[in-house]
């Protein structure tokens, strides 16, 4: 299989605390790769790390076979790598549809356009509710993103980056106090996105019924350092992944 | 075409006969300019005194001269150069003023003096004090009743340099203080003394030590202070013991407000533009009386008797040229006129339409009763002896 | 050497001056995130009220606890009526503080006239002393002692009560304080009368330092204790009164050796020590 | 006639300040980006003009060469000054504004040879715009430009943009858009038409001196955006025509009666009050308003479609 | 047992928003009481309601048969309820220490008995001690969170979704700590991990639309398959 991008010694200290240790992964395209681990294990800034949010003290990021470490965010989901966040972040006083549409827009490329009017680019809105539908969330919207409950955000937070349309997919506990109802949608487009079979999906969960479920392969963070990476049943077997991070419930 | 306008409205009621005794004439109007508000506010007010009683003294009381009543409308700048022109050009077009008088502020006026031209009206300016309006920026149309920075310069020199005299500066960094001090320095030179070292500030500044510290350190026999504006180094130049270190203070006396935060500097030899016991005639006791009258028992203060004498300036114009206000004829009339005024007799000079006025060589005392040092002539400064030089 | 002491003590004073008068402004602003224009506005009623009650009594402590007073019921009435209404909106406090420094200034002229008034120190303060031919200036001892008294006072009082780290955390998330039982409203109200008062007594002691007092000091010197409170890093008061100290060096060094900067003196400061520590000197990273 | 003469200077007062409060709030409203410092680029354009009309010929081409000139200091200084807004945020970026502004007043207070100080100098203007009326309609026809031109800038995509990053700057990065450079352009083109702003504001007194870049010029912009509403463009309009307005009415009621000889106390009264009862300004709250009452309609013809 | 905390027939507006329509639920002392309900049904509402954050326009909320709902929030924090809300409320810019100390009612040895109590329960907190909250991971924020409600010794504690970011072996730890404080701490929880409701819960809720459509015990709940497919989506 291709290897889309791959992360070398991958470091990143605040202070002296080494958050992200030497981690060395390989991702093959069109790959579903879940991470797992305790929380504050640096899973969170492993993504920072590959979305360009922060730079490595250490170590290189390699993305179809090219060095983008020094790449800006901007440049990096330009080529193709898209994120959503853990803690929801979208923008506040836009309307839901505006905030879709800013990502649709981005994704169409169009950035600096001054002359055409917005208003012309219907096709944009059109889009823009398409995505709102596929997360459920087209009757709010016209509602400010401020107003919206705690589980429409996340949706609102998906809706934008698969919006994005980016050949890799951060995803960051993407269903994170969604209703118990609505997890098996979003993880039915999830799962419709990973069939299609042209996406290469890293998804960050503490749900291992979710994780055990989608992926091809996990891997274990641990205090910062690569514990473990492999298929879901060897990773369930690895006894420190059992006694410190998943506790009694799953034994 | 504006005063074209103005005229042919002003004939209408006797259209096709010659101006005769009878008929009504119109009255003169004069717009007023003077910071009402803001940080000037005190020399407006100062100024809109003086005018006040100034036209009563000059039309005995009448409001009347060579027929025509006069009317005049005060606008406030705010000190902002384009609120003055704003106003300014309110009362010219609005109001078909035939003067303007005014302002407080430098800027104020500077901005307002090419309006003058463009209207083609007489611009008494009062109490502006800036080199530039009869010099740089002159235009015709300018008279000046106030002094200005190099009058006071003369003054300020011919108080203190002599042959062979060090003096040292103190102004504050902005185009006052550096007019005031090259005038200055220019006065004193001639007369013999050498200007040893220019220090400026902040106006703004809330620690003057570091100047007067350069000054002391320089050695001269007198420091020379160019000061306008409230934050005042007086204080700091007392408590830094410049006099005790044989160092000779001299500057302008201000108003009275500001004339009370001299006190540290009791005994400085200077100069003034106006105090109100100092000039000895009729007309000053004139004022002196009206004023206290009208004002619960205030005196004029510094640049009242410039109010006073503008609307005599225009007065006096106006009864020569029988009430004819176009502004050729005025000019013509007002260029060398002479006139009687609180500090006695004035001279527009032909050249630049400065008012060669009396200045005064002060000292500053204490005296029982006034809760401020108070300006003691040593003598009286001649307009002649205070005429600058001519820079237009 | 004389010339740079004489220059170091005077730039010391004039920077706790200048300290207390931003005080109040490090708590107002610095921590309480409130964009208060009209901070001038108290400082020229601390002078005015202090001054006058100076002058009337006779007694400079008089004066100096009325203009404190008055800070403080000012600040009341301002905290009630303007700022609450406005918590957290800086475009809106600009806009209604502004509003509240012409009504402030304009009001101290309908009170005590428009002219400049002349502001002395008491006799034992007054004048000064040489000591090896450095002239110390009794008023300065004086602003030097006041200034770190108040400094010690308020950095004991945030260090040991839970106060400053109220405000702040209020500042961050209202709610979330409320909802951990603090009243923060009264809280606010508190700290913003207390920084009133400061303010008042900035401008008071600023009276005699310079001589005069005049209603549109307040314009002046706020943007001053604006500039201090922002290089110092907001709301820290040990960086307030270190970014005030060079600010009153730096004017004081360059007034002697590079004059012809002197005019730029405070804006170059904070110009340098914003581009190189863009969160102020004491300023949290982040 | 006299008196719409008077009005008429009022209002090309009005609209070269509304082109200024506009370029204000492609900043503040717009991008989010609060500036202490906006009076600098007004100053430039103002003394360019000044300048030229006055060291060579009030003729048209100088004119243009003052306008050229302008565009490009004002794009060079908010090009520098846009910049710095990647390293310092809001009251921080705002006092270094507030820094640079300042440090231009100094420059034109000391460089006396050419600025005369702040005593300032008055000069010629092309013939163009000698008569109060052409002028006037300059200064409309500008200012309706502008807004149309803004209007258009800040709906484009673009414009969205920068909504975006008034939002959630982080945000808009990791979208793909390089957000320093929407920065940069927000900068650049509301410091060229501040610059723009101030050309009209000195060729209007035909005078120019160091007031043109103190602060009070740029809290006359951050007033007249507030007061009429953030992120309107119309509402800097509306600002401009309320203040000078209220200015023009307050100073002749204190004429009339002397309980407004202190009439800048009701001035600062009406700040008081338009943040009380327009707490978005007077455009954003209206704008609000009629937005509830067109939901509560919709709202309503819901309930009824529901319960018919 | 007795019951603590009552809400009959409560409404909120949230500006011209009628987002509560009718809630009533009593919770008694000493359990465990869960809110269900899919995103925005008004769950989170309800708890900031009881909290006086979005205040109730009518019914009434008792708490120990005393009326609280005209009261302002922080005087019903002070009759001794705690708050852990859904978006954490960290204050970003304070330190994990500083952010405890706000919490703190005093500093009694009561209290320090609970603060060493909090931090075994969560070692992370201790090793990020001078941690600026803002920098903490997602989970370590939402201990964090928990663990502000915790330093006091309140008698309701109004947790929203404690589970969210939290490590499998952490949710166990969070579900041991309410067990363990249950009789004298009543507890109202929303919680989407039916995993952790159901084997914590006593009483649960369900609301709908902003109105409670559903209660009893939790054990009817879990046998009740059909209520469970209705109300949560789930079998
Ligand atoms: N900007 C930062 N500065 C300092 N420390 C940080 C920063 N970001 C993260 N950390 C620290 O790095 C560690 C890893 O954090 P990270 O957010 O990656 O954890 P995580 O694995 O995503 O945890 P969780 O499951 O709780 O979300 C944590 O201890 C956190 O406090
Ligand atoms: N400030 C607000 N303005 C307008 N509507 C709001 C506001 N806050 C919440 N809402 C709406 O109220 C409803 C209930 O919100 P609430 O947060 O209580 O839901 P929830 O049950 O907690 O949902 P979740 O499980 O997603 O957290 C939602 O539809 C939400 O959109
Ligand atoms: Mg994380
Ligand atoms: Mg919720």
């Amino acid at each position: 299989m291709e290897t889309l991008f791959e992360t070398k010694d991958l470091t990143i200290a605040f202070g002296g605390h080494i958050a992200v240790d030497h981690v060395t992964i390989s991702v093959s395209a069109n790959q579903f790769k879940s991470i797992i681990g305790p929380n504050g294990a640096g899973k969170t800034t492993f993504f920072n790390l590959l979305s360009g949010q922060l730079s490595p003290t250490e170590g290189e990021i390699f993305f179809r076979g090219e060095n983008i470490t020094k790449l800006s965010s901007t440049e990096r989901t330009r080529k193709g790598i898209g994120r959503s966040f853990q803690i929801t972040n979208v923008f506040p006083n836009l309307t839901v549809l505006e905030n879709v549409r800013l990502a649709v827009q981005s994704q169409a490329g169009i950035r600096y356009q001054i002359l055409s009017h917005f208003k012309k680019y219907k096709d944009l809105e059109a889009k823009a509710l398409e995505w709102l539908e596929m997360v459920m969330l087209e009757d709010k919207q016209e509602t400010l993103a401020i107003n919206l409950a705690h589980g429409e955000k996340r949706k609102l937070e998906i809706a934008m980056l698969l919006a994005l349309n980016t050949e890799v997919l951060l995803l960051d506990e993407p269903t994170a106090g969604m209703s118990l109802e609505e997890v098996p949608a979003i993880l039915d487009v999830i799962r419709r996105i990973k069939e299609k079979g042209d996406r290469t999906i890293l998804l960050i969960e503490h749900k291992m019924d979710m994780i055990l479920d989608l992926s091809d392969s996990i891997m274990v963070l641990f205090n910062g350092r690569l514990l473990a990476d492999g298929t879901p049943e060897e990773i369930m077997q690895n006894e420190t992944v059992q006694s410190a991070y998943l506790g009694g419930i799953h034994s | 075409s504006n005063s074209e306008q103005t005229e042919s409205e002003g004939n209408e009621g006797t259209e096709g006969t010659t101006e005769t005794e009878e008929a009504p004439k119109e009255p003169i109007k004069i717009g007023l300019l003077a910071s009402q508000t803001g940080g000037l506010e005190a020399y407006g007010e100062q100024t809109l005194r003086g005018f006040e009683l100034g036209l009563e003294y000059a039309t005995d009381g009448t409001m009347e001269v060579a027929g025509r009543k006069i009317e005049y409308i005060v606008e406030d700048t705010e000190t902002k150069p384009e609120v003055a022109v704003q106003k300014a050009t309110k009362l010219l077009e609005e109001d078909e003023v035939d003067f303007l008088v005014g302002s407080s502020s430098s800027g104020d006026t500077l901005a307002v003096l090419p309006l003058a031209e463009e209207y083609e009206k007489i611009m008494i300016v009062e109490p502006a004090v800036a080199d530039s309006i009869t010099g740089s920026e002159f235009n015709p149309f300018i008279f000046r009743t106030a002094r200005n920075s190099s009058q006071d310069a003369v003054a300020g020199a011919a108080a203190i340099a002599g042959e062979g005299v060090k003096i040292a500066t103190f102004a504050p960094d902005y185009s006052f203080g550096w007019d005031g001090v090259a005038a200055f320095k220019e006065a004193a030179e001639k007369l013999g003394a050498e200007i040893i070292h220019e220090e400026y500030a902040p106006a703004d500044a809330t620690d003057f030590t570091s100047n007067i510290q350069k000054i002391i350190d320089a050695k001269p026999d007198y420091l020379f202070v160019v000061w306008a504006g409230a934050n005042s180094p007086w204080n700091q130049i007392a408590d830094m013991k410049v006099q005790e270190k044989g160092i000779k203070i001299s500057t302008g006396a201000p108003d009275i407000a500001a004339l009370a935060t001299m006190e540290p500097l009791i005994g400085m030899e200077g100069f003034t533009v106006y105090y109100h016991d100092l000039p000895q005639n009729d007309m000053n006791a004139w004022l002196v009386e009206e004023h206290k009258k009208r004002f619960n028992g205030d005196v004029p203060d510094l640049f009242t008797p410039g109010g006073m004498t503008a609307a005599i300036a225009i007065v006096e114009a106006l009864k020569k040229t029988e009430g004819d206000a176009d502004a050729d004829t005025l000019i013509e009339t007002m260029e060398g006129m002479s006139f009687d005024t609180p500090k006695g007799t004035m001279t527009f000079r032909p050249e630049d339409h400065q008012a060669l006025q009396a200045l005064y060589a002060i000292k500053l005392e204490k005296k029982d009763g006034v809760p401020y040092p108070v300006p003691v002539l040593i003598r009286e400064l001649s307009p002649e002896e205070t005429a600058p030089p001519i820079r237009n | 050497m004389d010339v740079f002491f004489n220059l170091t003590l005077n730039g010391l004073a004039t920077g706790m001056l200048i300290f207390l008068l931003a005080a109040g402004l490090t708590l107002i602003f610095g921590l309480m995130d409130v964009l208060n224009f009209a901070h001038g506005g108290l400082f020229a009623w601390g002078a005015y009220s202090g001054t006058w009650l100076y002058a009337t009594t006779g007694s400079f402590i008089i004066g100096i606890l009325g203009a404190v007073v008055t800070g403080l019921i000012l600040g009341l009435i301002t905290e009630r009526v303007i700022i609450k209404p406005v918590y957290g909106n800086h475009v809106q406090q600009i806009l209604i503080t502004l509003g509240l420094m012409l009504v402030l200034s304009e009001l101290l002229k309908v009170v005590w006239g428009p002219n400049q008034l002349s502001a002395t120190a008491p006799d034992f303060l007054k004048g000064s002393f040489e000591l090896g031919g450095i002239i110390i200036i009794k008023y300065r001892l004086f602003i030097i002692a006041v200034g770190f008294l108040v400094f010690v006072t308020v950095q004991y009082v945030l260090k040991n009560t839970k106060i400053g780290l109220v405000v702040r955390a209020g500042v961050m998330n209202k709610e979330m304080v409320q909802a951990l039982g603090i009243n923060i409203k009264k809280v606010f109200m508190l700290v913003f009368m207390v920084g009133s008062g400061m303010a008042a007594l900035g401008g008071v002691l600023l009276g005699p330092y310079s001589g005069v007092i005049h209603a549109e000091m307040g314009m002046e010197f706020a943007i001053l204790a604006f500039i201090v409170v922002v290089i110092g890093g907001m709301g820290s008061f040990p960086g307030s009164i270190l970014a005030a100290i060079l600010v009153g060096l730096s004017g004081s060094f360059m007034a002697y050796y590079v004059p012809d900067l002197a005019l730029a003196a405070n804006m170059l400061l904070m110009a340098v020590v914003l581009i190189f520590r863009p969160q102020g000197l004491f300023g949290w990273k982040g | 006639m006299n008196d719409s003469r008077s009005m008429m200077i009022l209002f090309t007062q009005v609209f070269i300040f509304a082109i200024f409060a506009m370029s204000y709030d492609l900043l503040l409203g717009f991008t989010g980006i609060v500036s202490f410092g906006h009076a600098m680029f007004f100053g430039i354009g103002a003394y360019a003009v000044g300048i030229f009309m006055k060291q060579f010929e009030p003729t048209l081409p100088y004119f243009l060469l003052a306008v050229v000139i302008t565009i490009l200091i004002t794009a060079i200084v908010s090009y520098v000054v846009g910049l710095l807004t990647l390293r310092l945020k809001s009251h921080f970026y705002a006092m270094l504004t507030l820094a640079f502004a300042s440090l231009f007043l100094v420059l034109a207070e000391k460089w006396r040879t050419l600025t005369h100080g702040n005593d300032g100098f008055t000069f010629r203007t092309p013939e163009l715009f000698r008569d109060r009326l052409d002028f006037y309609l300059i200064c409309l026809v500008s200012m309706i430009v502008v807004f149309l031109l803004l209007n258009r800038f800040t709906n484009s995509p673009l414009g969205k943009v920068l909504q975006a990053i008034r939002e959630n700057e982080q945000r808009t990065e990791s979208l793909g858009y390089s957000v320093i450079q929407y920065k940069i352009i927000a900068s650049v083109v509301s410091g060229v038409l501040a610059g723009f702003a101030g050309i009209l504001y000195s060729v209007s007194l035909r005078f120019v001196n160091t007031s043109v870049f103190t602060m009070d010029i740029t809290l006359d912009a951050l007033l007249m955006t507030i007061i009429g509403g953030v992120g309107t463009l119309i509402g800097a309009i509306i600002g401009a025509g309320l203040i000078e307005f209220a200015h023009h009415w307050l100073t002749e009621l204190a004429k009339v009666h002397w309980i407004f000889e202190r009439w800048i106390i009701f001035f600062g009264i009406i700040y008081i009050l338009v943040v009380m009862f327009f707490p978005r300004g007077i455009v954003g709250t209206v704008r609000n308003i009629k937005m509830k009452s067109k939901k509560r309609v919709i709202e309503k013809s819901e309930q009824q479609k529901a319960a018919g | 047992m007795s019951i603590q905390l009552k809400l009959e027939d409560v409404e909120t507006y949230i500006g011209q928003f009628h987002i509560l329509q009718g809630i009533s639920l009593e919770v008694r002392k000493g359990e465990v009481t869960v809110l269900l309900g899919r995103n925005g049904a008004g769950k989170t509402t309800t708890l900031r309601t009881i909290m006086g954050l979005n205040p109730s326009t009518k019914g009434t909320i008792t708490f120990n048969n005393e009326e609280i709902q005209s009261l302002p929030t922080y005087s019903v924090a002070q009759k001794g309820i705690g708050y852990v809300p859904e978006d954490q409320g960290i204050f970003s810019e304070l330190t994990v220490e500083e952010n405890l100390k706000v919490a703190m009612k005093n500093e009694s040895d009561r209290t320090k008995e609970r603060l060493d109590y909090i931090l075994n329960l969560f070692p992370d907190l201790k090793k990020f001690w001078k941690k600026p909250g803002g920098l903490l991971s997602g989970g370590q924020k939402q201990m964090l969170s928990i663990a502000r409600a915790y330093v006091n010794d309140n008698e309701l504690l109004l947790i929203d979704e404690p589970s969210k970011g939290l490590a499998p072996i952490v949710v166990e730890k969070v579900m041991e700590s309410i067990i363990e404080m249950k009789d004298k701490t009543t507890i109202v929880l929303v919680e989407q991990n039916f995993m952790m409701a159901s084997t914590i819960g006593d009483q649960f809720y369900i609301i709908d639309d902003g109105q409670t459509v559903q209660n009893g015990a939790m054990e009817v709940l879990k046998e009740d398959d059909e209520m469970r497919r209705k109300y949560l989506g789930i079998a």
